[in-house]
């Protein structure tokens, strides 16, 4: 079979309405958990559209650079690869631009944390109705695995063969305390309660963010004693306890041989950003 | 605003200029003096249909304007130094995607916080240079409030014409200073291209013959992939055939290049065969203007070149007059900026340098005596 | 033609609208004006100066040293514009908050100009009190218009400052 | 009653053989509940160079939809017949 | 390192040159190919007496090593591209107080991301007129594994000398070969000027004769007031005297414009009295070179003008040799970007521009071939 | 008395020590609260100096731009007049470079929460020994007065005649969740609380965090009702409550009317970075 | 006994109020528990422009500090005199 | 002189090390030698191809598209190479892993690598195997030389090491 075969074949699965299969196979090393997270996000929208909630001709996918940044190029709808760490600005520019679009902006826990740690946090305080993603791989995997804000403690990386040194952040706490109305968490153990958030987000008002603990095997999993990409998701499965409620935020730092807890840890609801400034200056809309 | 003569200042021109062009998206961080603009669009742009987008720093400024412009908005921002260095990465980035937005600059003294509230000329070649890798931009330096007008307008057209960051670097004082500015009945508007194809047809990044490619709007339902990755004219990333890349940027390049003479704007005031040439633009052109006027009352052959566009750069038409005249004279605020232009088609022997690094006004008097003619 | 003004006092003295209104009066008319700003940005009650050339033919230069004419809002800085004060010029000074006596080869007019707004009812409109003195010296620009300006500025204040305006006028005009 | 077709798309297959051990059958079979597994890897290689995943019996899969959910790649698709 | 013979990478190289020049502090936010330096430092730098900090973007990484160096440290970073865009508020602010610091730049594909693994000469320009305002900072083009190493150690030097941003900007092919690169028994270190005098007598920003003031460590009793500010001598902030910035600005830039013949290198290789001139730098003076072999193995004279200072430019060294040439080739790995500095100095019609925008080599004959030599 | 008169007269009282007479007085506005903010610093560091704990030649004085940002030019110490929002990426380089200083960085709200929010959590995050002072004014003041993320819902700005329509942060609590192990908050009507603040955050090690609530009578004050400086003094004594540990951080965030919690939020231990990555990467100090 | 000297350094000053709002004798004197308060607003102007604060009665003064500590402008300090 | 040697397969096999075990020998010895280095960033698997140019001669210009002797030590990069071989140049392969028999004007060495190295002890010394074939082919570098450098780098592991880079030399050398 030819790749142009194994393309079309691709698209004619019904649920994979929405994959890019030009820019399909991707370039993901195998295993990596990026390609689940696609995998069950092209499902999630997919499904909403066959349920008739949502029209895909209006959903914007934007990532920033990295891995995880990947994502939007291989998705079949308005898409944007924007600069590293920036994603959620220009989702900001793009959802005040054309309220009606679904906006999702996808990046790396380099990307959302690191150097865009800002735009992530101001995004959240504001609530403007934009899904973000962030793909926690406990790394900065495109540059060849150097560690980062979500490394945990005494990770072993290429850079830090004596073990990581940094504090890490408490991931859903810190978008608690910014205002984010929707923080949940899951790995990629969890295939059907990432659609399934991918859904609730979709159809959701406000801003909403999603942590997903992701392997990368390549650059993270195999310093770290993890032979092989199963090993790690296999680890996230029996590491994971599923909570709900913020009283779980404070338990909520990811450290090696601690249970990683999942789960939505917030949900609640306030003013929309969007609706909010088109209203408070009194845009005249032509 | 009512067509009409005003009273007013070159921030509520270039206001007043981007919302007769259209714009419906205006992002800004704070920073003097380019806030002089954000209160005009705070207080006239959202009764015309312009949402105001107070950004956490200049990266998201630019940033939302990028995206908002791929919504559909006619979109801008403004800024000055500090910030404008902050945004280069956007600039960068807006020319690789072939985004239209505008950016206006108002300039004060630098390097780094400098002296905040004085105008200079210090950040022209930034325009050009700023960003990492080979783009061109359209850059407008307007030199009274009728032009942060006009040209503010140009910028918009020009910036939709051919899908590029279009900038309005304008000194502080010309920002600041007030005085008569006519808003016409009619403003020539000009909207970027549309796919003329339905989306199965369309490939996002295949130029027509002009080398611009129409552009689709998010949320029409034509699934564009932007991307600040080397891509194919479908949009597909490609990142390991360099000739992909090397044809692309040339064309983003070429775009501007060859259809230089569509944009470039200058003005020539006085002889057509001077003697002695000025060359100034902004601010310091108005001071240079009247040097022209006493030089010729006194009996010499002279005129003014005052680019209204730095990028594309008039060099042809300059290295025209310049060849006639026996001196030429370039008065910046800076320390030497487009002096590295007028170098490129004057030979150093002819050309003076009056300059000061920021606002010290330059009486005309001081601009031939310092430029060395005698009157 | 070519007047150089200059109004010179202190921030929120009102200083710019001053200089506004006789641009857009002169420019309705067909005249040509330009106007400088200097201030200190941030500080409440810095120093804030309008530099104002005024002629019958565009103006493409607008920067002046001296002026033919300077108005003085407060004493802070005097000192330093006094000095800026061409030969044969005038002189126009809020003579309520400046108590020095100019000196010099110029016209001066002291214009009580804060008592006068004062007994208006609201010492604020006394730059329009200035306002009168100055366009009655300057007679370059249209009474009329002016009044009309600042009905468009003030709307249901107007009354107040036109009243200002007249009375400062009158001064100006020397009756 | 319900039957599952498994289609593997080995252009894509990057052999990461988490569709393999995420399986309920696999599990079973390795502790000998089953005598045969839905999947396993192949000794052929794909087009992009690596092992690829094969079906070995697929009237044992249950349609639990976790491998095709799971595979990073967008490799394996598993469909309902009737 | 032990001094020695190595095969080794450039990457390596430069990592070598920063700690034989004395480095101690390095800051850097990972990217492509400057990670190869960072890698080096973690493996190499700690145990000689540096540390590597991981900053969380390119703005803290150059701010750090910023205020490392006023701390006392010789203090670097390394960069590409898009994170060079983002360090240009901060080498803006580096120059205006005078700091010490050195970036090391691993040259890729851009605008924007670009092709991010492939090797460019895209930011030259953006060494000299990435941020605002006007400055001079030194840079140096390395073109093999021994220049990284030696051009680095020159600019940490001539970083301390003049007190300066100091840049090594290397092609990502430059960065990535291996070759044979020697570490000199000794290498030449200086040092910045201490000052001379007790805090109580001292001015930290009065220029002694060379225009460079004597510059204190924080922690030293001498309570220096560092500002990006437009500053008087005794380093007071001056917002509303446009002659203090004129004078400040001036000699931040005449300190390097003054001292050019002190810091500009360059190599003439071939004949003294070409007819045919090769401007290249970087990896493709390495074809360069060859075709200049070329030529001269066919009796042709010919010689290559590579500078190693790209900023100061050899100008007057490049103007000299080629007004004796009939044909100046000028070759980059972008669309044009010194080729603007050449014809400043070379008349347009000599000159022909052979180029790629990227890594695609040019082999030696196309050189020619392409610049229009027969051989 | 002569300018020049004056300003020895101020050096020569003795708990003015480290103010900077060359650069005074400064050109804040009158009533300014940075102006307090200044002064009690520096009231503090002299005693602490007088006390024997602190030798004011080890002090280094970083801070932004903005109004707040001026305090580093009037400090006569080291220090550092930076860029805007990067003041903590600054002093992280100083404090690395040199450890034994004692390193400041003081910015406002804009400056550390705005255009500078990353660097202030990441440095929260490693617990660096620095000590961070932002001043929060309720806008951006140096720039005219345009709201930012800890102006109150609904005050009036330049900007937002009807009334500021963001959600703002709740400063404490972020800090707290990003990691702060020192986080307090006064005002400047607290003039003793500051001193003593101040002294604290001085001889502390790791990062310590104080939020000064303070008047900018001029851009803030005056479109909000209050009529002078002391009015809003006034207003922050009578709205103030004294609180202590994290307990209170949730109700933290200040509104119009509503009471201003202040006082120690978090007072903790974690390993200090600078002590822990010369460590952790085996620095050979020459 | 404890005395208080209170120095104004004018040029400083820039007649904010904020020390004699802050000075608890104000209070006592506004409500007529004191017949002179330690602090109140000059007439004359400062070197800045600005009115300036002056001393009244420095007996009254109990050495609290809030006003040296809270003067934004570094313009009143409060010493101790045997 | 000038001989270009390309060493080409998949990250993971050690080709960089090999490259550069080469390159520093030769330069030890005095002759001069370059690396150009290929690979994608982040895959895992992902190509990688060393280009390297030897010469008795200082080198400028390492670029080459046809390689004098090229080894291949994974199928995965096979055709894009097998093009890239000079008229009457060498090959090597891993001819464990590349079953297809190379056709065109060259020499082919088949070095049966993987086992040879597992006989050893460990499969990943199949690139030191490899290199020994490509040393005794190359007849530049001193095998003495190359020996102490892979003591040098692999310390106690060493042992293995060499002896596979002995055993790609008697095949090299037609033993
Ligand atoms: C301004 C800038 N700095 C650095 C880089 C280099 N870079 C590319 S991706 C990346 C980080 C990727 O890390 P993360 O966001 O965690 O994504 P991952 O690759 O781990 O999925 C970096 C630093 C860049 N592209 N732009
Ligand atoms: C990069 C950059 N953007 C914008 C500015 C303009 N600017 C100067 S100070 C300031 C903000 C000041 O606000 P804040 O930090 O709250 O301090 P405040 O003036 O309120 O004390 C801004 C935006 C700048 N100097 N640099
Ligand atoms: S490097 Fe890591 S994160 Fe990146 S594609 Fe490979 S496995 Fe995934
Ligand atoms: S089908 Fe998917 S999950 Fe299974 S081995 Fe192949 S790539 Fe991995
Ligand atoms: S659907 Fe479930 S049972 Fe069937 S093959 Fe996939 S994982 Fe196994
Ligand atoms: S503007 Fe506000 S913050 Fe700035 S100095 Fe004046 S009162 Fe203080
Ligand atoms: S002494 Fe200080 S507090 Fe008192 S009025 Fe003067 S400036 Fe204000
Ligand atoms: S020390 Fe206390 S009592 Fe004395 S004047 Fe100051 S505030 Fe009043
Ligand atoms: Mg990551
Ligand atoms: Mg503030």
């Amino acid at each position: 079979m030819s790749l142009e075969e194994s393309r079309k074949k691709l698209t004619q699965m019904p649920e994979m309405s929405l994959a890019r299969a030009e820019a399909l196979p991707h370039s993901l090393c195998p295993g990596c958990g990026i390609g689940t997270i696609l995998n069950t996000f092209l499902r999630a929208m997919h499904e909403l559209e066959e349920e008739g909630k949502l029209d895909s001709s209006k959903l914007v996918v934007i990532s920033g650079i990295g891995c995880s940044g990947r994502i939007s190029g291989f998705v079949k709808t308005d898409s944007m690869h924007t600069t590293h760490g920036r994603p959620v600005a220009f989702a900001t520019g793009v959802k005040l631009a054309r309220p009606e679009l679904n906006v999702w902006a996808f990046g790396g826990d380099a990307d959302l944390f690191q150097i865009g740690l800002n735009h992530t946090l101001q995004a959240a305080r504001r609530n403007i109705d934009i899904k973000v993603v962030m793909v926690n791989n406990f790394n900065i995997a495109m540059t060849g695995g150097v560690p980062t804000v979500t490394t945990p403690p005494k990770a072993i990386t290429k850079y830090t063969p004596r073990g990581w040194f940094e504090r890490s952040f408490n991931i859903p706490k810190l978008m608690a305390s910014a205002g984010a109305t929707y923080v949940a968490r899951w790995t990629t153990a969890h295939v059907f309660q990432l659609k399934q958030t991918f859904k609730k987000m979709a159809l959701r008002k406000g801003f909403s963010f999603l942590e997903v603990v992701s392997q990368c095997p390549v650059l993270f999993g195999r310093y770290n004693k993890f032979r092989d990409p199963w090993s790690m998701v296999d680890y996230f499965m029996k590491m994971s306890r599923v909570v709900k409620g913020p009283q779980y935020l404070e338990e909520a730092a990811i450290e090696f041989g601690k249970p990683i807890l999942v789960g939505e840890f917030v949900e609640t609801e306030a003013p929309e950003y969007t609706e909010t400034i088109y209203e408070a200056e009194g845009v005249v809309r032509k | 605003m009512k067509p009409g003569k005003y009273f007013e200042s070159g921030a509520w021109a270039a206001a007043m200029g981007a919302l007769a062009s259209g714009a419906t998206f205006f992002s800004y961080y704070p920073i003097e003096p380019a806030t002089d603009i954000a209160e005009e669009m705070v207080r006239y742009g959202p009764k015309n249909g312009l949402l105001v987008f107070e950004a956490e720093d200049e990266i998201s400024a630019l940033g939302a304007a990028i995206g908002a412009s791929w919504a559909g908005a006619k979109a801008f921002t403004s800024t000055s130094g500090p910030g404008f260095s902050l945004m280069q990465e956007h600039v960068s980035y807006a020319a690789m995607t072939e985004t239209p937005v505008v950016l206006i600059n108002g300039m004060r003294e630098g390097p780094s916080t400098g002296q905040a509230t004085k105008a200079a000329q210090q950040d022209v070649m930034q325009t050009k240079w700023g960003g990492h890798g080979d783009y061109e931009v359209i850059v407008y330096a307007p030199y009274n409030t009728q032009e942060m007008f006009d040209l503010t307008v140009k910028a918009f057209n020009q910036a939709e014409r051919w899908r590029v960051p279009a900038m309005v670097m304008a000194d502080k004082m010309t920002i600041l200073l007030m005085e008569e500015v006519v808003i016409p009945e009619k403003v020539e508007v000009v909207n970027r291209k549309r796919p003329k194809v339905p989306p199965e047809q369309f490939e996002p990044f295949k130029p027509e013959e002009d080398l611009v490619p129409p552009m689709p709007r998010f949320g029409d339902g034509y699934r564009v992939h932007v991307t600040g990755v080397t891509h194919n004219e479908k949009g597909v990333p490609v990142s390991d055939d360099p000739w992909v890349h090397h044809k692309l940027v040339k064309r983003l390049c070429d775009k501007i290049r060859k259809n230089r003479d569509k944009i470039v704007e200058y003005e020539v005031f006085g002889d057509e065969d001077p003697e002695v040439l000025i060359f100034a633009y902004g601010f310091p052109a108005r001071s240079a203007k009247e040097a022209i006027k006493l030089a010729r009352s006194k009996g010499m052959k002279a005129a003014l070149f005052r680019p209204k566009t730095l990028w594309p750069f008039p060099d042809k038409e300059l290295k025209e007059i310049a060849t006639k005249a026996k001196k030429v004279i370039v008065v910046e605020w800076n320390y030497g900026q487009m002096l590295n232009e007028v170098l490129k088609v004057v030979p150093e022997e002819k050309v003076s340098f009056v300059y000061r690094i920021g606002e010290i006004p330059i009486p005309p008097e001081s601009i031939l005596e310092e430029g060395g003619v005698r009157i | 033609m070519k007047v150089d003004v200059r109004i010179t006092g202190i921030g929120g003295q009102g200083i710019l609208t001053m200089a506004k209104i006789l641009g857009s009066a002169l420019v309705r008319e067909g005249k040509y004006a330009t106007l400088i700003q200097n201030f200190d940005t941030f500080i409440s009650g810095g120093e804030s100066t309008a530099d104002m050339r005024v002629s019958d033919q565009p103006i493409e230069y607008p920067v002046f040293e001296k002026a033919d004419i300077t108005v003085f809002m407060a004493k802070k800085t005097y000192p330093r514009y006094i000095n800026k004060v061409k030969e044969g010029g005038i002189v126009v000074i809020n003579s309520d908050v400046i108590d020095e006596e100019p000196k010099g080869n110029f016209t001066v007019i002291k214009v009580p100009a804060s008592s006068i707004a004062r007994k208006l009812g609201n010492v604020r409109a006394s730059n329009m009190v200035m306002l009168g003195a100055l366009v009655a010296k300057l007679s370059l620009a249209n009474p009329e218009v002016i009044k009309e300006l600042i009905r468009e500025k003030f709307k249901d204040k107007a009354d107040l400052n036109i009243k200002a305006f007249e009375e400062g006028m009158k001064i100006g005009r020397g009756i | 009653m319900v039957k599952w077709r498994i289609e593997i798309i080995e252009d894509f297959c990057k052999g990461c053989e988490i569709c393999v051990n995420i399986c309920p059958i696999t599990n079973l079979y390795k502790v000998g509940k089953v005598d045969k597994p839905v999947l396993r890897m192949s000794e052929r290689f794909g087009y992009q160079g690596y092992p690829l995943v094969e079906v070995v019996d697929p009237t044992k899969c249950t349609g639990c939809h976790l491998c095709d959910h799971a595979c990073p790649d967008l490799a394996i698709h598993v469909i309902k017949e009737e």
